[in-house]
């Protein structure tokens, strides 16, 4: 596959609310530990929503996919989730257009649109611990790539380790910010999910 | 986990079935978007007084609907900020051409959420004014965090605000006031046990028998630090410490004391407490002249108890005692 | 055990000199004995309404002090009735001239010492009438035993005969339309977990994990059976049936339908329960026209619930409707 | 020692608080079974009070004593075993008159009084499962005895066989009867405290 069809996107976001589902409890735990507990349970709410939502009705494109996703969100999850995952594909989406084929540098200047958007939405640079800091290497990592399988896998790769690298910092937003020194030594729950968001992107657009 | 429920993901809706069903004679109750809403809303001229936030704090914020306090609240599931659909719609139900005020407590969800909702609200040409609460003491404030929690000063700027706006002042008053209010106030709070949130199903975090956690939020979020359990005079002293020194709250100074329970503690502690508390403040040199002693912002189950200190003003003191007729809170 | 106490011993004067603190506008208290009082008492012509129990179970009674409910209140050590003395002494506070009305929960120690206390009562000269309140169809009653427990309807009677007697409604009146209540009304409650007294320092009873204990009392006795936790409709059935049969309660009746909470059970649980409830009357033809949710007649920080449903009629709603103002209840 | 004087009596209730204090757990523990868990630390905290009321004046003779502690017990123990040992000791007292010196006929038929008092106040019936259990057999060994000391501690041991009796009954008066069949296999708590205020009188006065 060398373009984003719309089939494509939905298989992804498919993939994606059947990670979270099946990631629940880890979320929640995570959230626990700094924050309020809720995070898997209103990811895997938002998700279920979303796909229901999609079930629903005919997309054109990825972009519509997306966007539509993105208001499933916004109207379901509520929380700091909600408004930033809403946020990020809202911003995805739109900078798709109405175009039916996706290539490479199109659908990664896209996710850079999304990361802006959730940092204006949120105000977090990197380091702050949150979501941001798994998807900053995600999306630096599509971009510096020169095909969509590989750049899919190197994204994966580099969440990962931005997710995994939030576990040693001090949260400087959301809720996990009230700990101060406390937040440290565990893994940011935001990062977490976004990671599972670049996972289930190569998994069903890198095949 | 043990819960008087039916199921994890019904409990919001069944809770909502139950406000309407019980109070239906002074409140609406949208499902979809989620809101409670005064029966007589939109009260043509009247400022509207909007508030919504996670569920699980009851009787904030629904019990707070009625004559001289909110026009609406929006309930989110259990400790998760609601969404903007909720606030939106919830806005133009109580939009009666005054304008909208919006009581957010400073959480990154609710902020954002409420951020969205605003942007949109404005769109349809409501004017929307929004009041942040962030009174939380226990919570380092900077302006490289998320800043200070909004915790029980909220309960205070809603029934200021609400009698303000009863009372027919304009847009930028209610606001203004709201601002003043929280500005004057500021909290903490403590926890002898957890909650368990229906989601979830485990405690928020674990206490040794012996121990508690000075400086809790109201989702169970950890506070400052943990102590071994002390007699209700230093758990007031803990409390209070941080409170007059942040204001600073200085002699003379006319207050309102509210002592609040976390929803699990009975209330013959909470009079142990605020027993405790009047004694600190009358050494400090402080004027109680209102309180409010009862679980009012509550985090479930959990059993603590937090303590708002308010400076009061005439304004503040005067729309304080205005009539209220609500579920929650009522004279 | 963690409370929020200075001293097991000390509870309850503690807790009594922050009720003074807080509410010296309204109540006086004297501390030997332990009475609460109406500030302007005695209220001359008027008849005296007193009642007394243990304390733990706040609002009830001192909450339940001032205009249109009690005159006064005798609290007993945690869990345990008051002393004759305390009733006396709060009795002749209370002797406007016209009589007082003790209301007694029937327990085998409120009851002799509110008789002990009757008996020298009347010596003094002063007309004592005594309403029994025995609501709870958890226990067997039967003249070879202690008979019912008093819970959830004792709230009802002194709101009822608190709207009577601030209307000037003879001694005998009042006592006799408190016993008309009682006999219309009848509860039964629920525990999820346990309490704990600061004099014993240990739990009531065990439950396990996923066990509720069904017709508990407000004192932490064990109830008529323990079942699995089931979800709340299923325990709004378990209540309400024994309840709705044992009047028994026909379609048509009109009640006031009361969710109480233990103490420790979240306000979002109770009002899930309520809509339970309300389905169940519904479905029984009862109509509901009066409610009263929230935590009202407590055990302490134990998790739970009691259902209290009242057959009305129409003096009953309208001293019910009547205000009142006290700390615990007020419109 | 023949006759019961007014130091015996002050030397009984002593012994009776501090039995009462030394088993106040197991008072507490027996009420929490089929109670409330009160019943130590009421009685307790009333027989307390009923020694620094003792302290603070002059008794002239036994019934004195019993009449002062059955004041500081009614308006300090309340719950049922307030009004209950209040009655007993006033019963009690006022039946010694202002006797100086006691003996055996007029002390059990002083205790007969007492136990009237109770059942007056009570209206329990033997196997009721109540301090009237071991109240009956306690009384009645010590009508049938001869001499004092013997007498004391022939009720020692039916008060303590009257209290144990109680385990297997079915409770039908106090707060234990709530529980119906389940108050089965407890033995009550107030036959106990009953059994221990025979005890002390065995130990200060049988000596
Ligand atoms: N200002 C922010 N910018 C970016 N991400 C944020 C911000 N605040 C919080 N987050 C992310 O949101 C996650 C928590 O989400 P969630 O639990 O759903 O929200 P809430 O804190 O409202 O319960 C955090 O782990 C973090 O990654
Ligand atoms: N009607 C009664 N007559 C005699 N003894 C009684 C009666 N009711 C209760 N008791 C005794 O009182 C004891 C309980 O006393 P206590 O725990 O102090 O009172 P309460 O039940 O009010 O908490 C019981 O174990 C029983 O022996
Ligand atoms: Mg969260
Ligand atoms: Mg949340
Ligand atoms: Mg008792
Ligand atoms: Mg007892």
């Amino acid at each position: 596959m060398v373009t984003v069809t719309r089939d494509g996107a939905l298989e992804w976001m498919r993939r994606f609310a059947s990670e979270l589902s099946e990631h629940r409890e880890q979320l929640v735990r995570l959230d626990t530990a700094i924050g309020d507990g809720d995070h898997g349970t209103n990811l895997d709410r938002g998700m279920r929503k979303a796909l229901e939502k999609l079930d629903g009705g005919e997309q054109a494109d990825p972009g519509t996919v997306l966007k539509t996703v993105a208001m499933a969100l916004v109207s379901s999850v509520g929380g700091a989730a909600g408004p930033l995952y809403g946020t990020f594909f809202l911003q995805m989406g739109s900078a798709l257009g109405s175009d039916s084929e996706v290539d490479l540098p199109r659908f990664a200047a896209a996710w850079r649109k999304g990361l802006e958007g959730v940092q204006m939405r949120g105000k977090a640079e990197a380091g702050d611990k949150t979501m941001v800091d798994a998807l900053i290497p995600g999306v630096g990592a599509l971009e510096a790539a020169s095909d969509l399988e590989g750049g899919l896998r190197a994204a994966e790769q580099a969440a990962e380790e931005g997710m995994k690298a939030t576990t040693p910092l001090v949260a400087r937003k959301g809720r996990a910010s009230y700990l101060g020194e406390r937040s440290k030594d565990h893994q940011d729950p935001g990062a977490t999910s976004t990671y599972y968001l670049f996972k289930s992107a190569a998994e069903s657009l890198a095949g | 986990m043990k819960k008087l429920i039916n199921a994890p993901d019904a409990v919001v809706q069944d809770a909502l079935h139950g406000v309407e069903a019980a109070h239906g004679d002074r409140v609406r109750v949208s499902y979809d978007p989620a809101y409670v809403v005064r029966r007589d809303a939109p009260v043509q001229g009247k400022v509207g007084l909007i508030s919504g936030g996670g569920s699980g704090h009851e009787p904030m914020h629904g019990g707070y609907v009625g004559v001289g306090m909110l026009d609406a609240a929006c309930p989110g599931e259990v400790f998760t900020s609601p969404t903007p659909d909720q606030m939106i719609e919830a806005t133009k139900a109580v939009n009666g051409g005054a304008g909208v005020v919006h009581v957010v407590k400073n959480y990154t969800g609710d902020v954002m959420n409420f951020e969205m909702a605003a942007d949109l609200g404005k769109g349809e040409g409501i004017e929307v004014e929004t009041v942040l609460t962030n009174d939380d003491v226990a919570v380092e404030d900077s302006l490289y965090t998320a800043g200070r929690r909004g915790v029980g000063v909220t309960v205070l700027v809603e029934k200021i605000c609400g009698g303000a706006a009863e009372d027919g002042r304009s847009l930028n008053e209610v606001a203004e006031l709201g601002r003043r209010v929280n500005a004057a106030g500021r909290s903490m709070g403590m926890a002898l046990t957890p909650c368990i949130t229906p989601g979830s199903g485990e405690p928020s975090f674990e206490l040794a028998e012996d121990e508690v956690e000075i400086g809790i939020g109201i989702h169970g979020e950890p506070g400052r630090f943990r102590e071994k359990i002390g007699p209700a005079s230093q758990i007031a002293e803990r409390l209070m410490t941080p409170i007059l020194d942040d204001l600073p709250f200085s002699s003379g100074d006319r207050v309102l004391a509210f002592v609040n329970g976390m929803g699990g503690t009975p209330l013959i502690e909470l009079y142990v407490l605020y027993n405790e508390v009047a004694k600190i403040a009358q050494q400090r040199g402080l004027s109680i002249e209102r309180n409010l002693i009862g679980n009012f912002i509550t985090s479930l189950e959990m059993q603590g108890c937090s303590i708002t200190l308010l400076r009061l003003d005439d304004e503040m003191v005067r729309y304080w005692d205005a009539p209220v007729n609500t579920p929650g809170l009522r004279w």
